[in-house]
């Protein structure tokens, strides 16, 4: 669940565009540097793109009959590496924002902060990490997908706790309740996208 | 696995760009009959073919199977797609396993069949469709024509009564056409009634028992020499008219073909004209 | 091919073919008002001229639009609930104006959802993708944003087609089943994107694909009078806002 | 933009896989005719293009184009591709821009024209193919046919000499050829010449003046009624023959037709056969 237009105040919406944007920046110049030394590239990573935002169309099963879709960023940072996802990622979003009414274009720099920052190098490091310690890559995965989903959500409900501290127990009570309600419902739903990105890369390790 | 009658009546079916794609459109696909469904592109074939096999629910109108209703309920879906098995056009969308055998055995798996009986079913299913030999390749490796049998195959295994084909000759050149027809017969004797659409009436002419023209959103249907020779008809339905019927209707009025003829197709007008009363070169 | 709601809206739009700096500097004004001006009646005002110019002149259909809104909706309506709510070691409660603040967080949201819809129901992606190359977004950046444009429809087919090939041979049976099939979904649509995209590099080798995938937009010229319309009208909502306020 | 005639002798193209696709074919395009190729898929058909286009360098053999020979190198290839252009047979690896316009904008933007020149060719090329109306529409929401027509149209709009179209008519419907002939034909007259690949041996013999045959990894080039006709290369080449060829030759034979008339298609064949001796019903 992306912040939609307009929620976040105008200082907060401002604040979270710096933020993000370096991580954008860097990963733009990566894709400009790679584009020109490869003009092909240029349909391999719209490829990509339009993956990560097709992804989120696949309803994830869940047990309660509701459902959810997963992110898709921690298979993006698994396969695409975390820069490049920063810049793809934010290109979701914004497409999102406008073909989905998903997300908003003040919140974008927030949403891109959270979805094509935070959650994909959470999700990289958890995987490069666990191959690192010999894990296997379907555990990798795993780890992988569900921390980049539920570290997305998690610094979602943070960017509101910030933005709308609570009124008599300030950031800490308002935070226990966008996690609340953002992060901690999310849980089982990280967990299913885990389960689908270890059958997507057993489906693509048997090719 | 049996012939049934698949039957729809009354279909209408509106997308939300505003106009509508069926608008009481009726069938009937005889148990045991070669149905042939023409129409030109986007006229509704695949619709009303995603109709029959239940992936579409219409607005109004109901899809029978001898007699009894569709209904879209879970429960009613998983019965009908036990009898009826559509195979879409393209075939990169329906294979979607690494292997072969892999892929046909996913709906006979779903059906919570024991491995023997998968097997069994997987190997039936590339037998009937002649490419047995394809069994533990890598899907992305097939032809064309091989692909679009396996992904025949991966429905034949559910053991449908009733398969529906979208368009399962184009693209595919003469030789795979001919194999992909054979194929269908053997089908057709292992009970399972066959309808295909297509917008080849040559084709349709020479292979159908019956034929159902797709037209102003809603469906002609009937004999193949009647329907095809319709000329208005076809010019509503932007199709041709065999070429076996214009040619037969000419030569049975030069009095070379018995009144009775109607050769379907070029084998079919040369055994039925004379022999050559002139000398041989 | 059956397309996403919103964008079928913005290519039959009756403001298509205006010009898609009018079109950003319209909504791009409604939304900084919906974001700045006070709830009432600022975030009133815009969403209200918004949803107008929608269903009015640009001629977007009521029921794409409406549906369209209800996600920001939920989110907005869970969100402000959320803020509005205080908790503290007693319990919990309504914090103080809870209904005043809600009511703001809600209003500015809907309204800059609302004129972000009013862009995005108005105007395709292509047409908004060159404009971004004014921005001094990296040509490349542009080129590849454009490539997910056009790709996420295929996928989408793609994604459609082999889910309704997976249900009919009874793929989403079982909670078991449908995990097994979302998988294998996903790693064919992932293999559709690097096949479709190696395609493509072939398709297009012989059109000159070594410099770029630079292509003209359509000369699609600016209108005075859209401008100054809007330059008045968001004047006008400025200076209605604060006179109320 | 004028007829040029380009020729490839003795291509041998070999894939990693190990077995040789193409094994010293050799064409002749001649400038301003229409080359109807044809071959069973996987012929090598589509890869004999690809060479003729440059898009891929055969192991041995020239393509030349008006006896000057194709070099691989980056300046060669960008010459080649102002004279010949190739239109794959899926649209949907041409067309890589949502926006119709911006799409075929694209051949002529490489070549470094001018804003005005630029427009100026997108507005030719849509109307030669007579997909106009669709300038201002999304790819996405084209049919397949129209999708096939404006990847023609990216390519017509780098105003080649020689065009190259991979199964331009396959999928279509009835309908959907005749306009894509048609607007072939515009091309023509247009100045470009044009060459098709296809299975389809009743349109070739019925649109072609020439016609090569892909067979045994080579070449067999020739008239349409001799090397239609021809039943042992048809049969190596997985072939039919066209209908028109042997129904003809029956009537020939009977005397019915004149012994020099070769019809080509329905139209011809009953504009010479003698009206009906018969009382018309």
């Amino acid at each position: 669940m992306h912040i939609a237009e307009g929620f976040l105040p105008a200082s907060h919406a401002v604040g979270w565009t710096v933020a993000a944007a370096p991580f954008v920046v860097h990963g733009a110049r990566a894709v400009v540097k790679e584009v020109r030394e490869n003009p092909e590239s240029t349909l391999l990573l719209g490829a990509a793109g339009a993956f990560v935002f097709v992804l989120s169309a696949i309803k994830l099963p869940s047990v309660t009959g509701s459902s959810s879709h997963p992110t898709g960023t921690g298979v993006g940072a698994i396969l695409f590496r975390p820069p490049v996802m920063a810049l793809l990622g934010t290109v979701v979003l914004l497409f999102q924002a406008l073909l989905l009414a998903h997300g908003g274009l003040t919140t974008l720099g927030a949403n891109a902060f959270a979805f094509a920052v935070v959650g994909p190098w959470a999700g990289y490091g958890a995987y490069r990490l666990i191959r690192a310690f010999g894990g296997g890559l379907l555990p990798g995965v795993f780890a992988g997908m569900v921390l980049a989903d539920l570290t997305t959500y998690v610094t979602t409900s943070l960017q509101l706790a910030l933005a709308f501290p609570d009124a008599s127990s300030g950031l800490a009570g308002a935070a226990a309740k966008f996690l609340g309600i953002f992060a901690v419902t999310q849980i089982p739903l990280a967990i299913g996208e885990g389960l689908l990105g270890v059958l997507l890369f057993r489906v693509l390790t048997v090719n | 696995m049996s012939h049934r009658s698949l039957a729809a009546q009354g279909l209408v079916v509106g997308y939300e760009r505003g106009a509508r794609v069926l608008d009481g459109a009726s069938l009937t696909v005889p148990a045991g009959r070669r149905l042939a469904v023409l129409g030109a592109n986007g006229s509704g074939k695949t619709t009303l073919l995603r109709c029959l096999s239940g992936a579409l629910r219409p607005t109004a109108g109901a899809v029978t199977v001898d007699g009894t209703q569709l209904e879209h309920s879970r429960r009613g879906l998983r019965a009908h797609r036990q009898t009826v098995q559509l195979v879409l056009q393209d075939p990169d969308d329906q294979l979607f396993s690494a292997s072969v055998a892999q892929d046909v055995s996913f709906g006979p798996l779903n059906l919570g069949l024991d491995e023997a009986e998968v097997r069994a079913r997987v190997a039936e299913a590339l037998d009937l469709l002649a490419v047995d030999h394809l069994g533990d390749r890598p899907t992305h490796q097939l032809s064309y024509g091989e692909r679009k049998r396996v992904a025949i195959a991966g429905a034949v295994a559910m053991r449908p009564c009733v398969l529906l084909l979208d368009e399962p000759t184009a693209g595919l050149d003469p030789s795979a056409v001919t194999e992909t027809l054979a194929a269908l017969a053997r089908l057709q004797d292992h009970d399972s009634t066959v309808v295909m659409s297509t917008h080849d009436v040559d084709l349709a002419l020479r292979w159908a028992d019956e034929v159902a023209v797709v037209v102003d959103r809603t469906v002609v249907q009937g004999r193949p020499d009647d329907v095809l020779d319709d000329r208005p008809l076809l010019g509503r339905a932007r199709l041709d008219r065999p070429w076996a019927l214009a040619v037969g209707a000419r030569l049975r009025a030069l009095g070379l073909l018995p009144v009775d003829a109607i050769p379907r197709d070029a084998a079919g007008l040369l055994a039925a004209l004379p022999e050559s009363p002139a000398v041989r070169r | 091919m059956t397309g996403l709601a919103v964008d079928d809206a913005a290519w039959t739009s009756a403001w298509r073919h205006r010009s898609p700096g009018d079109k950003l500097l319209l909504c791009g004004g409604l939304v900084v008002c919906a974001l700045l001006l006070p709830a009432w009646p600022g975030s009133v005002l815009v969403g209200l001229v918004a949803v107008g110019l929608a269903l009015g002149p640009a001629r977007v259909p009521a029921r794409t639009f409406g549906r369209a809104v209800r996600l920001p909706l939920a989110f907005v309506t869970v969100g402000a609930l959320t803020a509005v709510v205080a908790v503290d070691g007693d319990g919990i409660g309504w914090a103080p104006d809870a209904a005043a603040r809600a009511g703001s967080l809600a209003g500015h949201a809907l309204a800059g959802s609302a004129a972000v819809l009013l862009l995005a129901t108005t105007t395709p992606m292509s047409d908004l993708l060159p404009a971004l190359r004014r921005m001094r977004v990296p040509e490349a950046v542009v080129e590849v944003a454009s490539v997910v444009y056009r790709l996420l429809f295929v996928l989408l087919d793609s994604l459609r087609t082999i889910r309704e090939a997976q249900t009919a041979r009874m793929g989403y049976s079982s909670l078991r089943r449908s995990y097994r099939s979302s998988g294998v979904l996903a790693a064919a649509v992932l293999t559709r994107s690097w096949d479709r995209a190696r395609r493509m590099q072939a398709g297009l080798a012989g059109r000159g694909l070594e410099t770029g995938l630079r292509v003209l937009p359509e000369a699609l010229p600016s209108s005075r009078a859209f401008l100054v319309t809007t330059g008045a009208g968001l004047a006008g909502i400025v200076a209605a806002s604060l006179a109320i306020a």
